[in-house]
């Protein structure tokens, strides 16, 4: 029982992770109907551009290499620079491509991922980084010795921090004008423009926000696992997570997110030894599917009509 | 080849169009006679399946009563069963009598009576309802049987069948019988009347050409022989069937030489199955070789530059040896090799677009050729040529030989052919093609064959040197200007209607003091002209009523002058002044024939105020015209139409201005 | 030629052309809704067989729902469908178009990547019956039928008149030419019944008229019983033989096109709104 | 400009319904299978047809499989690699199980074995569309490769599951040489290709393409859609499986699941979308494409650049070139080269005018 709970925690915590990368992708699609296979190329590009800057910022200007002030300027310069791939992305793959076929766009989106994935190498180059948050890996003492349940307590800031960033875009999406707006834009273009939303407005934002969720995930996920291509594999991590909960839902992500994370490390730890283990490549995904079958438009997702 | 060599020996008894048929049928049962496209490819039908089913509709008509010199009326496109209605026809003994498949009801009525037709073969439900509505007026008629069954099944008048239906009854009889046909086609002779043609008719009603197997085998034969013609050609059969070309080329020469004809599946699809069929004879009308070249011209102007630039090179190369390469003239190496450059990369894809791979021998006639155009086709290797004749002659009277082309000239008196001038210079014709007569108008028979037996053609010409032909005019246009020098309208009419933006001319000058002329623009050309200066215009009125296209015209006009002044004979006859038609001049309105040849004097009436006003020295004048729109309806168009003046040269001043 | 070959079922009625037969389809009491939103409630009519049956009402009344019902592409929460002598609870789309029923669109809906030729021959796939690889080796049986198919495709194309344009790909066509493949799409199943979606919708004079013609040649021809939906009033006059009214969902009459005319309930209805 | 259409008029359907309808088209074909077949055997050297002329046709096969997939039936799929592997241990272990398995039907069971598996896996098409059935193909990419390197039965027991081709004989010819196998590569893939091309020409294919364009519509006329949509994917498992054991005996002789991974998938989609979604021709454009690219970059950038640029440079310089053209295809020509050269040929017939 024990045990148990000490996978399911973890499940849950990365999770958390999961909602959040997840969360990107909700948040483009619900605006501009994109489903961005490049998000996890964009997770890539932002640690990588955090911790490039964070290497070269102290030679730049003579900050004290690894202190706060490093810290906080490359982050806003991470930040910047996942900005600005939105705006780029926005202006030179999707507005000629509007109005075109979903799958269309989505296959752009896989291009695009190479593409990030190139210039984020290209320009920081291709060797594995750590990445401190000054958050220590060990074993969260007070859980220990009351219940002897073993829970880092990197992933639970990682996953305290994921989880305010969800809830806060959550409760942006709800209650703001700007959510009001890219929920009008989700629901029709036409009728977002007649109300006088400026589309082009809208997509930079979001592109904007996905960039911090990337960055954020990127930082989080480059701490724990180092800064390196396996980055972009996070959006492989996400899908399963999107189809759970339906791909316009933002409740969707976070509960997707975690019942991927928590199923598949129980499946792995208690299914995995019987088939020769490894199955958290495939689980998520046969899980995703096999609900699909059941509920096509996914846990939140909105039904389809096919009007004839 | 060697097999029309066979059918040319003289006292053969392939003297009527039913024997040679039949001939075709035993000597090439297998190749193709006809083609027609119809759902989708070009269905085929071998001589053996033509005779079988002449047969067929021959005893069908047989068995609803079709006697000898009964004649048969046929009414529709090009057709494959219409053209074996009319062999069917011959093969009875009676005579077939084509009719402009467009003409209105009124129009059939008056050849229907004229030749007191019992049987008519229609294309389809529209000529049905066509003699449905005149049927009063035609009380003789007996049957009306019609090829395409669509929309028919609600007739349910006996006299009207269904073709299919007809040919199944002849089936029955010729299984019953199967020594009739044979029998009536026995009784044939080359002096019976093969087939009526109605001349439309500049003038008067129009009258039936009764011209026999003898005339139109000859002029067939002649024709397959001068230009070589085998079994193997390709023509497309587009014309209207009632024309005498279209008899000639599509049904005797076919029937002679004994190669295939191709019908097209529609009217729209012409030019697509022209490109498909890719004949290797053919025959147009000046208008369609012209439309095509404006075409051209167009659909180039949308080219790329480097394209534009290669197109023209090679297109002043032509020009300068094509048509000496095409008539075996010594020419340069270099502009052969440059020739050849040219072939590859213009005139043998040009041609192919055109249709035109695989012409050997085309024919233009009824209308004067433009120089330039008629350049053009031959300076890209396209063995276009000029003939000469009538209804009355079978089409047949000058042919261009290969390697002899004069632009002005229609050629040398074909085989069998012998040519003479009256004094007046009125061309005189005989030969084995003459008409026989007019039906029932012995008095137009005699009024047009002479004592010696020429037929008075009513052209006016001379030979030149060489011994080629060269029209002027009708002869009873031509006239007089008040100093007595030589006005000939068509002449000058044709002049100015080779420039591309110059759609119809009408000129007068005969008892007057100077020559004026009509001008109906090119819509398609003057539009496009108009379109790539920026100008908006909403129709023909107002385009026609434009400054800048009478400056257009104008100029054409004075090219026109510059080249009359060059010719002593001519120089009397340059235009002072023109106006522009609000209208565009048609056959509906009567203003045209059906053969789109303008009808001056009745212009002459119609439009008096604007002769006057044009002679008159008025700067403009009102006028107000009836139309009668495609769909029957009237209305009318009424402009203001501008008057202008032309520049003149002085017969020295000629060679400066040019 | 076409009317030999593509003469239905009813070998009878192709001689004498058309004359109306008995019901062939009784729509009764049928209701549809859509989460909630009624599309339709408690609609009966009947269609008998080679008649035109036209479907009018205001944009929203439910017509294109009721066709859809008719060939099973919606499922009606409640009401019976007779058809043939059948009765069922609902249609499914593969089912009707076997038992001869085919239809239009009202947006056309052909497939944009093919040729009009290619198009009307999917109207035929119902009827082809060579496998996978025969079609791979296209030779023998899977040529002959696809040419034999390809046969009735051209008399498709002949009787509608779109010859010079059987190679273009539909997308080119202009909006006109393009209702007119559908409708061809169609008949090439050879359908006993032909369900209508507006098939002159954003047609200019003429080419209703051609249309038109082609709907009556359609009915004469092959005895095809016809149910469209029309919102243009002069044409349902002319060509239909009884007319259903429907008005938010609900039948508000039915009948001849001139007793139709003179209800009280339609007229209201039309006056009441503006489309 | 070199086409002379004029006079070649069909007189029948079966030639109306030609491959190639117009002669000059015939007469390129034929030039250039015989050139592939009986020229480029006696000219090309190892290097070219080891590490190009192979790779390409393989990779022709499957892109050609995935654009009957995609471009006709038009139905994602991101694990074309997968059933490529299928095909490749399907082949492998009928070689390796059955005593004188010939290697032609060794060929067909391991393109069964996949097309088996890609219906198994197409049957969530029943339910779902566009990128959600994409996602689901990304399960059988990650399943297929975790099953054939966790069961070690498929790889005969071999460490992590590779896998050496037995050798390939047909009739007593034993196929070693490069040359060989480029003769037998050449000809499977030409029978497929023709083959692919007649499903596509005839209601097979109409059926498809009516499934991608308009599904509701298709339904009505009669097609049904999951039918259709499960031939599309038998057929393109079918294809890529056949691929994939042709990747393993006549192109590598060595290989391990992880070899068919989601980038070599993403590779063929890539290929069929550069090629032209949609033709059979785009298949082997795309893959000639996408094949010779990278040794192009390979070869040139460097010598262009000199020693200003590092090995890993060139390696993200293709990563982006090939996400930059995926892009721009994208945008600027969706039906990719295919289309580019249908509209070259389209100029070409109409030389000298525009249109």
């Amino acid at each position: 029982m024990q045990f148990f709970l000490e996978v399911l925690i973890g499940g849950l915590l990365s999770g958390v992770l999961y909602a959040l990368v997840a969360l990107g992708f909700v948040l483009i699609f619900k605006a501009s109907g994109v489903f961005n296979f490049a998000q996890g190329a964009m997770v890539f590009f932002a640690a990588l551009t955090f911790v490039g800057f964070q290497e070269v910022l102290p030679g730049w200007t003579g900050l004290e290499e690894g202190g706060s002030a490093v810290f906080w300027l490359a982050f806003a310069l991470a930040l910047v620079s996942m900005i600005i791939l939105g705006i780029l992305t926005e202006k030179i793959v999707l507005r000629p491509l509007v109005n075109q076929p979903h799958i269309t766009l989505f296959m752009a989106t896989i291009g695009l991922s190479y593409l990030i994935e190139g210039i984020a190498q290209g320009v920081w180059g291709a060797n594995v980084r750590g990445l401190d948050l000054g958050i220590e890996d060990v074993p969260v003492e007070w859980l220990m010795e009351s219940s002897n349940i073993l829970v880092s307590k990197f992933d639970l800031v990682a996953a305290g921090i994921a989880g305010v960033l969800v809830a806060s875009l959550a409760l942006l999406f709800q209650y703001t004008k700007i959510g009001r707006a890219l929920r009008a834009v989700a629901d029709d273009h036409q009728a977002a423009l007649s109300i006088g939303i400026p589309l082009q407005h809208i997509w930079v934002i979001v592109w904007g926000v996905a960039g911090f969720v990337a960055l954020i995930a990127g930082m989080i996920w480059g701490a724990r696992n180092g800064v390196q291509f396996a980055l972009t594999y996070t959006a492989l991590k996400a899908l399963p997570v999107l189809i759970l909960g339906g791909f316009t839902s933002v409740p969707g992500a976070i509960v997707g997110g975690l019942i991927i994370g928590a199923s598949e490390k129980l499946a792995e730890v208690y299914v995995g030894p019987f088939v020769g283990g490894g199955i958290e490549s495939w689980f998520p995904y046969v899980l995703a599917l096999l609900f699909l079958l059941v509920r096509p438009e996914g846990l939140f997702g909105e039904k389809h009509i096919d009007r004839v | 080849m060697a097999d029309s060599r066979a059918q040319a020996a003289p006292g053969t008894e392939l003297d009527t169009f039913p024997r040679l048929l039949m001939n075709h049928a035993r000597v090439r049962p297998a190749r193709p006679a006809m083609r027609e496209k119809e759902y989708g490819i070009w269905q085929t039908y071998s001589w053996a399946q033509v005779a079988e089913n002449v047969r067929a509709i021959a005893c069908g008509l047989a068995e609803l009563g079709f006697k000898r010199g009964d004649r048969l009326a046929v009414i529709g496109d090009n057709r494959p069963r219409l053209y074996w209605s009319v062999a069917a026809c011959q093969c009875l003994g009676g005579i077939p009598v084509m009719l402009y498949q467009d003409a209105v009801a009124q129009e059939m009525a008056y050849v229907l009576q004229d030749a007191e037709i019992r049987f008519a073969v229609v294309e389809d439900q529209e000529q049905v309802d066509k003699m449905l509505e005149i049927r009063d007026e035609v009380p003789f008629l007996e049957h009306v049987i019609y090829d395409d069954e669509r929309g028919m099944r609600h007739y349910t008048q006996t006299f009207i069948k269904g073709l299919d239906e007809v040919q199944e009854m002849g089936r029955i009889h010729d299984r019953n019988q199967s020594d009739f046909l044979d029998g009536e086609i026995a009784k044939g002779a080359g002096d019976d009347i093969s087939v009526m043609l109605y001349t439309s008719g500049t003038t008067g009603k129009p009258k039936g050409v009764c011209q026999t197997h003898t005339a139109f085998i000859s002029a067939a034969r002649g024709g397959t022989e001068f230009d070589r013609l085998t079994d193997r050609e390709d023509i497309l059969s587009y014309l209207p069937m009632a024309w005498v070309g279209d008899h000639l080329f599509s049904f005797a020469q076919a029937m002679v030489a004994g190669f295939t004809i191709n019908c097209p599946e529609s009217g729209e699809t012409v030019m697509t199955d022209l490109r498909e069929i890719g004949p290797t004879y053919y025959f147009a009308p000046p208008r369609v070789f012209e439309n095509l070249l404006t075409q051209v011209m167009i659909r180039m102007e949308d080219a790329s530059w480097i394209k534009r630039t290669i197109f023209h090179k090679y297109l002043e190369v032509a020009r300068r040896c094509g048509a000496d390469i095409l008539d075996g003239k010594p020419v340069s190496a270099g502009d052969r090799l440059q020739y050849w450059l040219g072939g590859l990369l213009v005139y043998g894809p040009l041609k192919n677009v055109l249709g035109m791979s695989r012409i050997r021998v085309a024919y233009t006639a009824g209308a004067a050729i433009g120089p330039d155009l008629f350049k053009f086709y031959r300076s890209i290797g396209v063995n276009l040529k000029q003939l000469y004749g009538q209804t009355e002659t079978c089409a047949y009277v000058c042919l261009q030989p290969d390697g002899q082309i004069k632009l002005d000239s229609v050629g040398v008196p074909a085989p069998y052919v012998e040519v003479k001038l009256a004094d007046n210079g009125e061309i005189l014709v005989k030969g084995p093609m003459l008409l026989k007569a007019y039906y029932k108008r012995p008095d137009a028979t005699a009024e047009s064959l002479n004592a010696e037996g020429y037929f008075m053609t009513g052209d006016a010409g001379f030979f030149d040197e060489d011994g080629h032909l060269l029209i002027i005019d009708r002869a009873k246009d031509v006239g007089k200007l008040n100093d007595e020098s030589m006005f000939a309208p068509n002449f000058i009419e044709n002049k100015i209607k080779f420039f591309q933006f110059i759609k119809e001319a009408v000129v007068f000058g005969n008892q007057r003091d100077f020559v004026t002329a009509f001008i109906n623009i090119d819509l398609e050309a003057v539009g496009n002209w108009a379109e790539r200066k920026g100008m908006a215009y909403s129709g023909y009125t107002d385009l026609a009523g434009q400054d800048a296209v009478y400056e257009l015209i104008r100029d054409c006009i004075e090219k026109v002058n510059a080249d009359l002044a060059s010719d002593a004979r001519m120089s009397g006859s340059q235009i002072k002044r023109f106006l522009i038609l609000h209208k565009e001049l048609d056959a509906d309105d009567g203003e045209l024939t059906r053969t789109r040849k303008v009808r001056r004097n009745f212009i002459a009436d119609r439009y008096a105020v604007l002769v006057d006003a044009l002679y008159g020295g008025k700067p403009s004048c009102y006028i107000e015209t009836q139309v009668k729109y495609e769909d029957g309806r009237e209305g009318k168009i009424s402009a203001d139409l501008r008057i202008e003046d032309v520049k003149t040269f002085a017969p020295q001043a000629a060679k400066q201005a040019a | 030629m076409m009317t030999n070959d593509m003469a239905v079922a009813d070998a009878g009625q192709q001689a004498t052309g058309r004359r109306i037969g008995g019901v062939i389809l009784d729509l009764q009491k049928i209701s549809l809704s859509f989460g909630g939103v009624k599309a339709l409630t408690d609609i009966s009519f009947d269609v008998r067989e080679h008649e035109i049956r036209a479907i009018i009402g205001p944009n929203g009344a439910g017509k294109s729902s009721m066709l859809n019902v008719i060939n099973g592409v919606y499922h009606p929460q409640q009401g019976d469908i007779v058809f043939h002598g059948e009765t069922r609870h609902e249609m499914d789309p593969h089912k009707a178009a076997k038992q001869g029923i085919a239809r239009t669109f009202q947006n056309i809906a052909l497939f944009k990547g093919m040729s009009v030729l290619d198009n009307i021959m999917t109207g035929r796939n119902l009827k082809m019956k060579t496998n996978l690889l025969q079609h791979a080796l296209f030779w023998g049986a899977a040529q002959r039928e696809e040419i034999e198919h390809r046969k009735k495709v051209e008399e498709v194309i002949d009787f509608l008149e779109i010859q010079s344009i059987r190679k273009t790909p539909v997308g080119r066509l202009p909006y006109g030419l393009q209702k007119r493949v559908e409708l061809g799409r169609a008949l090439a199943a050879e359908p006993s019944m032909l369900l209508l979606d507006e098939p002159m919708a954003g047609m200019n004079v003429e080419e209703k008229q051609d249309m038109s013609r082609f709907i009556l040649d359609v009915n004469d021809q092959f005895g095809t019983t016809i149910v469209l939906i029309e919102h243009d009033m002069g044409v349902v006059m002319d060509i239909s033989d009884r007319v259903v009214v429907l008005d938010y969902g609900k039948k508000i009459g039915d009948g001849t096109p001139e007793e139709v005319m003179a209800n009280p309930d339609v007229i209201a209805a039309y006056l009441g709104t503006s489309h | 400009m070199f086409y002379r259409e004029a006079g070649q008029f069909k007189a029948s359907y079966q030639a109306d319904q030609q491959i190639f309808p117009i002669r000059q088209d015939r007469v390129a074909v034929w030039a250039l299978i015989v050139f592939f077949a009986a020229v480029v055997p006696v000219i090309a050297d190892q290097y070219w047809l080891k590490a190009i002329l192979i790779p390409v046709l393989i990779f022709s096969l499957a892109a050609l499989g995935l654009n009957i997939l995609t471009g006709y039936a038009g139905q994602l799929s991101l694990g074309s690699a997968a059933f490529m592997a299928v095909g490749a241990f399907g082949a492998y272990n009928f070689m390796l199980r059955i005593d004188g398995m010939p290697f032609l039907l060794a060929l067909v069971m391991g393109g069964l074995c996949a097309a088996a598996v890609g219906v198994l896996f197409g049957l969530p098409s029943l339910r779902i569309k566009g990128f959600y059935l994409a996602v689901a193909t990304l399960a059988a990419q990650f399943f297929i490769v975790w099953a054939l390197v966790k069961f070690p039965w498929f790889s005969n027991y071999s460490s992590s599951g590779v896998i050496s081709t037995q050798e390939i004989s047909i009739l007593g010819f034993v196929f070693d040489g490069p040359t060989s196998k480029y003769m037998l590569t050449l000809a499977v893939v030409v029978v497929l290709a023709l083959a692919a091309k007649n499903m596509v020409r005839s209601s097979t294919g109409r059926a498809w393409m009516a499934v991608r364009d308009m599904d509701v519509a298709a339904e009505v006329i009669g097609i049904r859609p999951m039918r259709t949509k499960l031939i599309a994917f038998a057929v393109s498992s079918f294809y890529c499986g056949v691929a994939g054991a042709l990747y393993a005996y006549t192109y590598l002789g060595t290989v391990e699941p992880e070899g068919f991974n989601l980038d070599l998938s993403f590779k063929i989609l890539f290929m069929i979308i550069i090629g032209g979604t949609g033709s059979i021709m785009g298949s082997f454009l795309g893959a000639a494409f996408i094949v010779l690219l990278p040794i192009l970059l390979d070869n040139f950038v460097p010598s262009l650049l000199g020693d200003l640029v590092s090995s890993s440079f060139v390696s993200n310089f293709q990563l982006i070139v090939f996400g930059g053209m995926i892009i721009f295809f994208l945008i600027v020509e969706p039906h990719g080269l295919a289309r580019l050269w249908q509209i070259g040929k389209e100029k070409l017939r109409l030389w000298p005018f525009p249109h």
